[in-house]
């Protein structure tokens, strides 16, 4: 194994586990990553050393806990490249801040008869709170379809835009085909009609350097968990004119400037979308999940032996029989293969290949309409993140060949 | 026998397996064997909701006693229910409606029980306990 | 100090601290509980040895970390006498609780003209919310007052009552007051009339003993770090007539039954509730947390001192001069103590106690208009929790007059 | 005196404490002395928001020169910002509005100094930078 992976791994313990007497292959990464011990460790400290509520006290450790909740907000606005730190709005994670759009922009920008552009690629968090806005609003859900190999079909899309479209909500990289949208099109293309663009990224922000202000996105979401920090927590970045505008989506403590009975005013952003007690301890481990995240961006030697492993991983799929992965050999998927295998059942595949030791995932994948688009039976997926190995490519292999070998 | 001396003979069959692929294979094996519910007996009625695949289980009284059919489109999904068939099949609705299926968990298959597992198996155990319930009624 | 306190103190290294060279004084339980090794402990593990998203993975990570999940979910369901599993909804919090209800059963069970009850000690969680609620859905509020010494008004609730209250809102016990409010009578009186009642438990969860069925309430929300676990976490029981009934409040993945452009179905119970990736390592930490809670409520001579040190309080509060606690001899109140002093800023006190080792909170309390129903500049706040003594009694009082002598 | 030298006094004063409580009776003492901003002056232009006490502040320009008033109904406040205006008061907008103000962290009210604080002393030095700023355009 090459020195920059094998450094990198070291951060996590978990990596050298072994099941059922076999070495841990975990390449469900794209379910939730494993955590390196700095951010374990922090959630150590933040829960015995830091153990407050933070904001309106002055004690110690409510101090120190602001410190280290604002830290995490300072980090994730860099990481993205955020003009300021009140456009990080923290929330449980991908689906709320997707919620949160989804009800407040559509209660403030959207009336009845406007439109609302998402791709046959959604992950049901990008497809079905549009669903249920549609339904409120009396809004109408245009789709555009994804090609044969996964990618986004810009002239389709292009057909679809008018003045009725309020927002368009794309997917920054399916989470079953792993290919990267032309974001920088549909994002000017959405702008010349008016239209705000929403980017789910909670896959996009693992594989690719997000930059919100040079993509001029008008949202951006993601979740913690995905990216090496704590499940429950997640980001909603936004422009400050929509957020501006935008009503609250909780009522609750801390959101707030003045209560009464008889009238109540909102707080500044961020606060205004953080009722009640955020997720502390979880928030704070922003800074050094995205501090890892950005060390691996930036590690050269460790980039290039993620791209042999799944060059290796992609040639290897390629040469067995009867699998079928749409996006193969997209030039724009990365880390993440999603495959079925005539003949043989996914769930029987990866119950074998659990006890040897690799974890993936499959079935729906919770993104229904583009798996049945290809299959009916669900898919099998294997992601991989920058701590993966070629060796572990090669396990996973010997695995899935045996498991199809007894199963057909 | 009774549903207890099957599944004592099923836990003293797989104790021969030391590895795990063994005890899949044979399960894979049952899963090819078993014989198939007919298509037209897949309705909605027999399909067992909440597996990660599709599982269809039918019930016939004949005799007092029950028999049961069934399908998967998963093969090891497939054996699991031919297990369960072998414990149940011929067996009074009273018997099987208060029948401890600890077997499953002592044959090394525990981790599918829990509620929230995606293979429904379950979904199947509580399928065949209401199956017979409805006879004893 | 006696054995049982001391015994259960040891559950938290955090209690042996100490603050600028002082012993530290946790007393700002209300805001936010240490976390006890255990449930410490169980993050770690949930973050390091059972890494995985839940459900539908077949992996044995994944397979841990859903038993590990379905097991806070079935502590919390013992702890408050649910009567079934799925009735427990897990939840960023107790705010967010409350907002999914406002919204949720509003939107499916409230007309214009309806309206809604809650009374004047309630947090802004279980305030601004409804105030919410009454602006979309053309509902009107009502504020059942509460009485010099923080006790519910029943006599005024109950003249408020008709066929067009659809809801009433209100806390088991009060942030700032710590008074319990009558909620069998509150409750009762509530259903006579069809309305259905929701019960803010954020501090009546830590200071009584609950069970929902016997008390009958429609529903309860709680957080998890105000009861030992970590933060991020929270719980929503409702009655499965209205959780059936009710829309979900948020769309996405895990939440479906099956999904299509066409048309989505939803998921059963709990999962309908429960969008996207929950906090499934805090979610967990319910089953440790609970049983400690547990264990200190059947704990007779823990519970016999902790009421020694809330009298050894209340007598020396009552001996300070100029202070005022409006309900400090409500023979309901537990646990919380809320002040002001005359002449002297709250902010000031807390700011001198920090430097003595002692953590207090200040100010309005994410309760304003109750606060402002007494003072105007805000109250202290001390707040006591089966681990804290006597000796943190006299320390903290000893701190207080220190400040007050300074600033006078 | 420059900024910088004024500042550094007050550091030197500070440094004689070793106990925190000394710290802030000397704090108390200032706040207590602090002529106070006329009640005129109270108005919501001079108030500055994100305090947990309420915070006046006031600021007229003489000769070029800028000089403050402000009061609090928290007293620790008060002394902290006392602290502020003996340092800026009779400075010119330019150099306030470029000064580096660290004796805040030197003399151990860092932890006051956090953009999410309570008490709002980076509230305070903001607006007091921002009166400058007015005056230099
Ligand atoms: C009575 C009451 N209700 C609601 C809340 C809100 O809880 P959370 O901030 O955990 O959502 C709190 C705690 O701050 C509370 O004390
Ligand atoms: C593309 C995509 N969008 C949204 C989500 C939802 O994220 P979460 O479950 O963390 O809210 C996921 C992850 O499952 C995803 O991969």
């Amino acid at each position: 194994m090459d020195k920059a992976t094998s450094d990198f791994r070291k951060h996590f313990a978990a990596l050298s586990a072994s099941v059922y007497g076999k070495p841990l292959v975990y390449f469900d990464n794209a379910a939730t990553s494993q955590r390196p011990d700095c951010v374990i460790e922090l959630q150590r400290y933040m829960s015995q050393e830091a153990c407050a509520n933070v904001h309106r006290a002055v004690h110690r450790m409510a101090m120190d806990a602001t410190d280290l909740y604002q830290k995490g907000r300072e980090a994730v606005a860099a990481f993205i490249g955020s003009p300021s730190v009140e456009q990080i709005i923290f929330t449980s994670g991908t689906t709320a801040s997707i919620n949160m759009v989804a009800n407040c922009f559509c209660r403030a920008f959207v009336r009845k008869g406007d439109q609302i552009i998402i791709s046959e690629a959604e992950h049901h968090s990008n497809l079905v709170p549009w669903q249920m806005a549609c339904l409120w609003y009396g809004v109408q859900l245009k789709v555009v379809p994804v090609l044969a190999d996964g990618s986004f079909d810009l002239e389709a899309y292009y057909a679809m835009l008018s003045k009725d479209v309020k927002m368009v909500a794309v997917t920054h990289m399916s989470n079953v085909l792993g290919v990267k949208n032309p974001l920088p099109e549909i994002i000017k293309a959405a702008h010349s009609v008016g239209a705000a663009v929403l980017v789910d990224g909670a896959q996009g922000i693992v594989h690719s350097n997000v930059d919100v202000s040079a993509l001029d996105c008008d949202f951006y979401a993601f979740s913690g968990h995905k990216i090496y920090a704590p499940t429950g927590i997640g980001v909603l970045y936004g422009k400050k004119e929509w957020l501006e505008q935008m009503p609250p989506y909780m009522g609750g403590g801390d959101m707030v400037d003045t209560v009464s009975f008889e009238k109540t005013t909102y707080g500044p952003l961020p606060l205004k979308f953080e009722a009640g007690t955020q997720n502390i301890s979880a928030a704070a481990c922003f800074a050094p999940a995205l501090n890892l995240a950005l060390e691996a961006k930036q590690n050269d030697a460790l980039q290039t032996s993620l791209a042999a492993s799944e060059k290796l991983m992609t040639e290897q799929l390629d040469s067995i029989e009867g699998l079928h992965c749409p996006s193969l050999h997209n030039p724009l998927r990365r880390g993440i293969f999603s495959f079925y295998i005539d003949g043989v059942h996914p769930a029987d595949v990866a119950q074998i290949m659990d006890k040897m030791g690799v974890a993936v995932r499959t079935g729906l994948m919770c993104a229904e309409p583009l798996i049945k688009k290809y299959t009916q039976k669900g898919m099998i997926r294997a992601s991989l993140m920058p701590y993966n190995n070629a060796q572990e490519v090669l396990q996973f292999i010997e695995a899935l060949k045996r498991a199809v070998k007894m199963l057909r | 026998m009774t549903i207890k001396e099957i599944s004592q003979t099923i836990v003293e069959e797989f104790s021969m397996f030391d590895e795990w692929m063994d005890k899949y294979e044979y399960l894979i094996d049952l899963g090819k064997q078993m014989p198939v519910i007919n298509e037209a007996a897949k309705t909605d009625d027999t399909l067992i909701a909440g597996c990660q695949s599709r599982v269809w289980l039918d019930c016939e009284m004949k005799d007092g006693l029950l028999y049961f059919s069934a399908d998967s489109d998963a093969i090891i999904t497939k054996g699991i229910i031919s297990l369960l068939i072998r414990v149940f099949n011929g067996q009074s609705p009273k018997d099987i409606a208060v029948a401890n299926v600890d077997f499953i968990e002592k044959i090394g298959l525990k981790e599918n029980l829990s509620p929230t597992r995606a293979n429904g198996l379950l979904a199947m155990i509580s399928k065949i306990k209401t199956y017979a319930r409805s006879f004893i009624k």
